[in-house]
């Protein structure tokens, strides 16, 4: 069963979504990321060999794309830019790591229960469907609980992962080279944004955003 | 080419007004690039535009000229189309001949601004101004008359603010341009729903009756009421008026507010275009309380200029009540009282325009001359400005509406409106209306002759008050001139009743039942004035006589044996308004406050220092707490909304997802 | 022939009435106070004294100050010579002119300048009187205006000569004319309003306006407020008389000879009242003329319902 | 891709130029003349449209709406580049912390770029590639704001970044459901529009306004409706005033296409009612919100970009009543006014040292031409005769009223007399008053020259908006 593979798959990903979610150390959170990229690869080789080989060399270029660009290259960088900053932990700004943690596991169960019901269609694949809505929350959860930039830009990826999720499994058929393009969007965001934060930390020796509010008004 | 052939079918008139509106052009064009000229280039050039207009108006005779600009200029889906029919004509001959004294009046006042202000910007902000009102009055489909209407209120304020560098001038033109835009608001909102109703911006396709033009005709009204200065939204008026150099507000006063009145008079009353049941008593209603409310007010006022605006509020009134009678005579099918009523607002259009211009360019006269606009500091400057004095006394007279100048010529056939109304109103209601406006009328009237006593008084007789009083001097040639020819128009046209009866018999007939007005005007003034003045010329002569046996003799006033009189124990301005301020105490809690000041300030006060205040409630109570409320929300809004902080945007953006998730797609 | 003769009558009327009816009053209240008192004609002679002295005018006034006076008399005159107030019809053209709103007017032309001449010497008595006097005459002209107005609204015409040529309701002619009364008592500062006698600057009106004339120009004032007076009683001796119904088809003659008798009686009318009366607080005259204001607003009340 | 690919040239050129830092001193120079010439350059491009001529093929073609759109980023690139030509050397002469050529050539580039992707915006018919471009656009002018390198720049840009990528990861997903939508319909999913539009009746109803609901809060927040706006008044108030410009005029446009193609694609399917639902309810929102907030502003930048936010709220009603024509005119010419607006804020904060509005005053007397010029483009944007905005405005308005829609005509009516109010106040402010002593001084007719001519511009605009105008810009609508 090959479809329940895709799920699992997908169900682990959000797992590793909601742990993140949870933990508070910097490196930590990128290698979670990393396995949940490393996961969409997978998740792209199966896709690949459920369309009966029919497009099987544009899936496995994709995915091998996934693994070195995504899963590899980006927390690779995000780990260099940490160290350089010596940031160790993101402590969470209005809610603290366990409530986001329960938070998380919400945007799961919503996922799961909610969205097939609107964000699927009849032959679509309802638990992918959900997982990816799911990591879209969590994502955003993320973004909006965490105190450092570069956090936001992990909760970033978190949905933009999601959305290749969703790609992968629900919009069959979509062009490859648009999603080589995203990824590489993707990537290009994180340098650019990896690079205004170590500009930002520079400036302002120090990269909470939530101390970022001289524009105002 | 094309351009040229389609000009050319424009008759004589078409092509004097468009010359006035290129000279006019050329004056603002100029005024911007060279805004330091003071020569006699811009208010020649500005003057033979209104000559030009003038021609056009007599040129085009009695028919009704159409002016289609052509192609490429053009607004959307309307073009600049001009009709000038004898309404029009009208309202343009105001703008001519107020326009003509003011532009020979500016220079001279101008030059005491120099410092403070480019001529240049002024003479531009005074001929586009010009040239709006006119493109205002002849304006024959909404989207121009908006324009118009909009490039008037830009540039009246570009003046208003053109000494910008007083921080109360600035405060002034800002709440004029809010107050003037809330209008344009009102007026834009009630032409959309008027369009949508008849599918045409041509105001001569509007014919909207019965419960669907109540909307439109509300909207509309609220907008023109702003632009007029009727209460309750006269509150820019005495703000504005007195910060804009005195030609301005006399253009501004004497012409531009009555552009409102033209609108009123365009759309409900000629050919009744949009007919409103209850139009002729909320007229009434509103143009009653703005004539007694502006008048008691310019009665506390100590501002020259701001008791003028007051009494523009006032007249703006009286005006309304007229059209009120005229559309409550069209509603109740009654034509002579129609006619009267209309023929009556409009004469008195013309009226003020000609004595608010000429009081306002007095005052200008005053301000040039001793920078003053209290007249509590004044006095005495009959003396030294005799011209001035006169003609300020004639306006005064005129406003007064004494006889035989002006005012009282169009309050008479006013009153006589009224009393037809009293005598053939459909029921006892409306009858007693008749009589309940004679009486406000008359009451109004006294009004202003205590406030303009007030005003000449204080101002001009007596002992100078401070010693920029004492050094005035008369202005120059042309600024006499000015008063002067305004001062003649006001009795010309108090005594030339009935040829000016002819324009206004066209415009009565555009009501449709063909003129009736032709011989309403019974009082044979002519002789009467004839016979005052001999008797006034006899008995002159005979004292003059009697003077030769027994010479007068100069000995100072009477002063109870203290010596001769110190100025400061002449009768002030607030003094004088104090006994019918403190009467109508309620509308505005009046109250007199008495400190004194010394050791034993009770028995042995060194200095007693009184002082009259009152507290507006229209704008403390009402205007006040809604704006600062406003304020207080806008800042409440972005100091919440956008405090800087990213997770708050990004929670926005997840409200904003659920929220257009439940609107858009979860049924 | 028929034309001048009422124009003539007016004339001598305005000529000899008025300082008649001042005199008759300051008898009749001589005589009230138990005084002997002046002869009837003696204003005539105060007149004539005060044109033949010679005038001090104070030295910080202007040209508003000589004309005001010639300009109040001729006012006066003309309104005089315009209304029926002794019954007398003008004819043609000028009868036209008998227009109520006309009237008010032209009385208040005069008051405009006599008002501007107080002010003009720089004297607070001046401005005081000058005050009062803009602040009754607020509250006077809507009376007038609406008293008068009713009646014509009675009559169907805004025309005093021709509203007086028929009948009018006697209920609406008695609450003018009552309003008239209070309105007149007002407009001509007396007593309960203004008393004319007095010198105590802090109670008077009129006589404080006119305290810096002297001579000719006092002269040309006494003149003046007689024929205001005159026009006032005349105005509503007419308008009582019109609540007889046999009043207005009796012969010409004996008409002006009833309305002149009238003026005088009213005269003596309010020169007993005065003798009785004492003046009001200035304060409540305000009180005082909102009786007139509601009696002539009844009047209207009662017109505009008979319609 | 064929003639449209010419379009592409001269911004091109300027960028690769950027890349050589030894090219600082001629480079600003150079690249206004090659702008002039773009301009004749894309008006040859477009004409065949005009008459009716698609131009191009595949996924690029340049149909009425791209036509105008290009003609308006052209515009709008061409003066912000001109007028930087001459104030962003002198800035960078005048700036103590010296910039390094690299830096400031960097900045060529980046231009370049990104006036590249908002030109293939407005003309890709291929949803994926739009949303590409829109997020290449993104990420290519957040370097553009924070030129100046200071804290407050850097706040602005990291907060472009993470909002406006958000969003238009939102918008991604949108695109995803749309594209799912399609796989009922029996014909092979797709991304082209045109394709889609063959058999937009029998796309799946709730997938595809579901996601439409996505694009739009992804465009709306790029585009900056309320309440998604928050990053625009920083990224505006803080970018050097050429790239303001660009931003507020041809940016906003950009992200507004986008909807306007979705919006097109989602009648078709016959689901356009959501499109009204939303889309009007939300720019009438807009509109009075950015009025509101307009009330209280005290930097001029923030206020010229909460304007923008009010002209974003009217745009998207013209959207969301279905009507091009206007979408188009007004677009053209909140654009050109706005762009004046923020040039001259730039030579203001360039010669006061600040852009506070209590701090300028008496521009009028220090320097009338500026006083003029800023007073006209004031009331130019506030939507007053006899400029251009106040047509499409009152045009605008007359369709909201004849559609029914009240509410939005009154929020509208509302905000524009608000939104009037405020600006002109704030504008006085800075105009009238006692002169100030400037920083530093600048020729002031050089400086003034491009934005008068883009308000002379808005001004013909403003009234000679003809029936063959109009005609035109229908016809462009439709194709």
């Amino acid at each position: 069963m090959n479809l329940s593979q895709i799920d699992f798959l997908a169900a682990a990903a959000a797992a590793t979504a909601v742990m993140m979610c949870g933990i508070t150390g910097i490196q930590t959170q990128f290698r979670f990321l990393a396995l949940q990229t490393a996961l969409f690869s997978g998740i792209c080789l199966l896709e690949g060999f459920s369309s009966h080989g029919q497009h099987m060399a544009q899936f496995i270029i994709l995915a091998a794309v996934v693994l070195i660009v995504k899963a590899a290259g980006i927390p690779l960088f995000l780990m260099w830019a940490a160290n350089k900053m010596s940031i160790i932990r993101d402590k969470g700004n209005t809610a603290s790591p366990p409530v986001t943690l329960i938070m998380a596991f919400g945007a799961i169960a919503a996922g799961y229960f909610l969205i097939p019901q609107f964000a699927v269609y009849s032959a679509g694949n309802p638990v992918s469907a959900g997982m990816a809505v799911a990591l879209l929350f969590i994502g955003m959860i993320f973004m909006v609980t965490r105190r450092l930039a570069i956090s936001q830009v992990t909760g970033f990826l978190i949905i933009e992962n999601g959305i290749f999720l969703y790609g992968l499994t629900q919009a069959k058929g979509m062009p490859h080279l648009v999603e080589m393009a995203v990824v590489f969007e993707a990537l290009i965001a994180v340098l650019i944004a990896g690079l205004v934060i170590l500009r930002i930390n520079r400036n302002f020796e120090h990269i909470d955003v939530t101390q970022m509010r001289g524009l105002r008004h | 080419m094309s351009l040229f052939n389609q000009f050319n079918e424009v008759n004589e008139a078409g092509f004097w007004i468009l010359t006035a509106f290129v000279l006019w052009m050329v004056v603002f064009a100029t005024g911007l690039i060279n805004k330091k000229h003071t020569g006699y280039f811009f208010p020649a050039v500005t003057i033979t535009g209104c000559l030009a207009l003038i021609a056009g108006i007599l040129f085009s005779g009695k028919s009704t000229v159409n002016i289609l600009v052509p192609l490429p200029f053009f607004l959307g889906e309307a073009g600049f189309d001009f009709t000038i029919d004898p309404l029009s004509k009208w309202f343009l001959a105001i703008i001519a001949i107020t326009g003509i004294p003011i532009t020979l009046f500016a220079p001279g006042y101008l030059h005491h601004l120099r410092n403070r202000t480019f001529p240049g910007f002024i003479w531009a902000g005074f001929s586009m101004l010009l040239l709006s009102m006119c493109g205002v009055v002849m304006s024959s489909n909404a989207i121009a008359f908006i324009v118009f209407w909009e490039m008037m209120a830009l540039s009246s304020f570009s003046l208003v603010a053109s000494d910008n560098e007083q921080r109360e001038t600035r405060r002034a033109s800002f709440i004029y341009l809010g107050a003037t835009r809330i209008g344009t608001g009102f007026l834009m909102a009630g032409f959309l729903w008027a369009h949508s109703i008849t599918g045409s911006w041509s105001f001569s396709a509007w014919g909207i009756t019965g419960a669907a033009a109540i909307g439109p005709s509300i909207l509309i009204l609220i907008g023109l009421a702003t632009k007029a200065g009727c209460w309750p939204f006269h509150l820019w008026l005495p703000i504005a008026h007195p910060a804009a150099p005195a030609p301005v507000s006399a253009i501004m006063s004497g012409v531009m507010i009555k552009t409102a009145i033209y609108t009123i008079t365009r759309l409900f009353i000629t050919g009744s275009h949009i007919e409103f049941k209850w139009l002729g008593i909320v007229l009434i209603v509103f143009g009653a309380i703005s004539a007694f409310w502006g008048v008691i007010f310019a009665l506390l006022q100590h501002d020259l200029k701001r008791l003028l605006a007051y009494h523009s509020v006032e007249n703006i009134g009286i005006i309304l009540m007229g059209l009120g009678v005229s559309a409550t005579g069209a509603a109740n099918n009654i034509p002579l009282l129609t006619q009267m009523g209309l023929a009556a607002a409009l004469f008195h259009t013309l009226n003020h325009a000609i004595f608010k211009s000429l009081l306002f360019l007095g005052a200008g006269v005053i301000d040039a001359r001793t920078h003053l606009r209290d007249i509590e500091k004044m006095g005495g400057l009959i003396h030294k400005m005799p011209w001035t004095a006169a003609a300020f006394t004639a306006g005064s007279a005129a406003i007064c509406a004494l006889p035989p100048l002006n005012g009282f010529a169009s309050e008479w056939i006013l009153y006589q409106s009224f009393f037809k109304l009293a005598l053939n109103g459909p029921t006892a209601a409306t009858r007693l209306t008749g009589v309940f406006l004679m009486a406000v009328l008359a009451l109004i009237g006294a009004l202003a002759i205590a406030c303009f006593v007030k005003a000449v008084s204080v101002a001009f007789l007596g002992l100078p008050r401070t010693d920029n009083a004492r050094r005035a001097r008369e202005g120059t040639p042309q600024m006499t001139a000015a008063q002067v020819f305004l001062a003649v128009l006001c009795v010309v046209s108090g005594l030339g009743v009935p040829v000016l009866l002819n324009p206004l018999s066209q415009i009565t007939a555009m009501t449709g039942t063909g003129s009736m007005i032709g011989n309403i005007w019974t009082i044979p003034v002519g002789i009467l004035t004839i016979i005052l003045l001999t008797t006034v010329a006899a008995i002159a002569i005979w004292m003059k006589k009697l003077s030769m046996k027994n010479p007068v003799k100069s000995y100072i006033t009477w002063e109870c044996g203290f010596g001769d009189l110190s100025p400061k124990t002449q009768y002030t301005a607030t003094s004088f308004a104090q006994p019918i301020s403190s009467i109508f105490g309620n509308i505005y809690r009046y109250a007199l406050e008495v400190t004194t000041h010394g050791r034993q300030s009770r028995h042995f006060p060194e200095t007693v220092e009184a002082e009259t205040r009152y507290e507006a409630y229209l704008e403390t109570k009402l205007y006040e707490p809604f704006l600062n409320w406003i304020k207080k929300f806008s800042g409440i809004l972005l100091m919440k909304l956008q405090a800087g902080s990213i997770h708050q945007y990004l929670i926005y953006m997840a409200i904003a997802l659920i929220i257009l998730i439940r609107i858009g797609v979860v049924k | 022939m028929k034309n001048i003769f009422p124009l003539i009558f007016t004339v001598v009327n305005l000529l000899i009435i008025p300082l008649l009816l001042t005199g008759v009053i300051r008898k009749v209240k001589a005589l009230m106070q138990n005084r002997i008192g002046a002869p009837v004609l003696q204003p005539f002679y105060d007149v004539a004294k005060f044109l033949s002295k010679s005038e001090t005018i104070s030295k910080n006034t202007s040209w508003v100050f000589t004309a005001a006076p010639i300009i109040g008399l001729s006012v006066a005159f003309l309104a005089g010579a315009l209304f029926p107030w002794s019954g007398s019809f003008l004819p043609g053209k000028f009868a036209a002119a008998s227009n109520i709103f006309l009237l008010i007017y032209l009385l208040a032309l005069g008051k405009f300048f006599s008002m501007l001449a107080a002010m003009d010497t720089g004297s607070a008595f001046g401005g005081l009187g000058a005050s009062r006097e803009a602040t009754i005459s607020m509250m006077v002209e809507p009376i007038v205006i609406t008293g008068l107005g009713a009646l014509c609204l009675n009559a169907g015409t805004p025309n005093l000569q021709s509203a007086f040529a028929g009948n009018i309701n006697p209920i609406i002619a008695g609450l003018t004319g009552t309003a008239l009364i209070i309105a007149s008592l007002a407009e001509l500062s007396r007593i309960p309003v203004d008393d004319p006698t007095t010198h105590l600057e802090l109670t008077m009106v009129h006589e404080a306006m006119i305290l810096e004339n002297s001579g000719r120009n006092l002269a040309l004032i006494e003149y003046t407020t007689a024929i205001r007076s005159c026009i006032f009683y005349g105005l509503t001796t007419q308008v009582f008389f019109h609540m007889l119904p046999f009043t207005h088809s009796m012969n010409p003659i004996l008409q002006y000879a009833a309305g002149i008798a009238g003026v005088l009686l009213f005269g003596c009318a309010v020169a007993f009242a005065e003798g009785i009366l004492v003046k009001l607080k200035w304060r409540n005259v305000p009180n005082f003329l909102t009786f007139g204001t509601v009696l002539s607003l009844l009047a209207a009340l009662i017109a505009v319902t008979q319609r | 891709m064929s003639k449209l690919a010419f379009l592409f040239l001269i911004p091109v050129i300027i960028s690769i130029t950027g890349l050589i830092p030894q090219s600082a001193r001629w480079l600003p120079k150079f690249s206004a003349i090659l702008m002039i010439f773009q301009l004749p350059l894309v008006f040859g491009i477009c004409s065949p449209v005009f008459s009716g001529v698609e131009v191009g093929s595949g996924d690029f073609v340049m149909d009425g709406i791209g036509a105008a759109f290009t003609i308006i980023t052209t515009i709008i690139a061409a003066a912000a580049l001109i007028q930087g030509s001459m104030t962003l050397p002198a800035e960078r002469l005048a700036d103590e912390h010296k910039m390094s050529d690299r830096h400031f050539c960097l900045f060529y580039t980046l231009a370049g770029l990104f006036i590249c992707t908002m030109y293939a915006v407005p003309l890709t018919k291929h949803l994926g590639y739009m949303w590409i471009l829109i997020e290449g656009t993104t990420l290519l002018s957040a370097p553009l704001i924070d030129y100046h390198r200071s804290k407050s720049s850097l706040e602005a840009t990291w907060k472009y970044l993470i909002l406006c990528s958000v969003g238009i990861a939102f918008a991604l997903f949108g695109t995803l459901l749309i594209f799912a939508s399609q796989h009922n319909t029996g014909a092979a999913n797709s991304l082209v529009i045109s394709q889609m539009l063959e058999n937009a009746k029998n796309m799946d109803p709730r997938l595809l306004r579901l996601g439409f609901v996505f694009c739009l809060l992804g465009y709306g927040t790029k585009s900056g409706i309320f309440p998604l706006h928050n990053w625009l008044p920083d990224a505006h108030s803080e970018a050097p005033s050429a790239v303001s410009a660009l931003l507020s005029g041809a940016l906003l446009n950009c992200a507004l296409v986008a909807v306007w193609r979705l919006s097109q694609l989602v009648t078709a399917a016959g689901q356009g009612e959501i499109v009204r639902q939303l889309l009007i309810p939300a720019g009438g929102i807009t509109v009075i919100a950015a009025s509101l907030m307009l009330i209280s502003q005290h930097d001029l930048k923030r206020m010229l970009a909460y304007s923008s936010v009010e002209h974003t709220g009217l745009l998207t009603i013209a959207i969301g009543i279905g009507s091009g024509q206007l979408f188009m005119l007004h677009a053209f010419n909140h654009s050109i006014v706005k762009a004046a607006l923020f040039l001259m804020a730039g030579n203001l904060l360039y010669t006061n040292g600040t852009k506070t509005i209590n701090k300028l005053s008496g521009l009028l007397k220090s320097k009338p031409v500026w006083g003029i010029l800023l007073a006209a483009a004031a009331f130019a944007i506030a939507g007053s005769p006899p400029f251009g905005t106040f047509i499409s405005e009152w045009l605008l308005l007359k369709n909201i009223f004849s559609a029914g829609e009240t509410f939005a005509a009154l929020c509208v009516l509302i905000g524009l007399t608000i939104t009037f109010i405020a600006i002109s106040t704030h504008t006085g402010r800075v105009i009238f008053g006692k002169a100030q002593e400037p920083k530093r001084s600048a020729p002031v007719l050089k400086w003034a020259f491009v934005p008068m001519i883009l308000i002379i511009v808005s001004f013909i605009a403003g009234i000679s908006v003809n029936p063959s105008v109009m005609n035109l810009l229908t016809y462009l609508a439709k194709r």
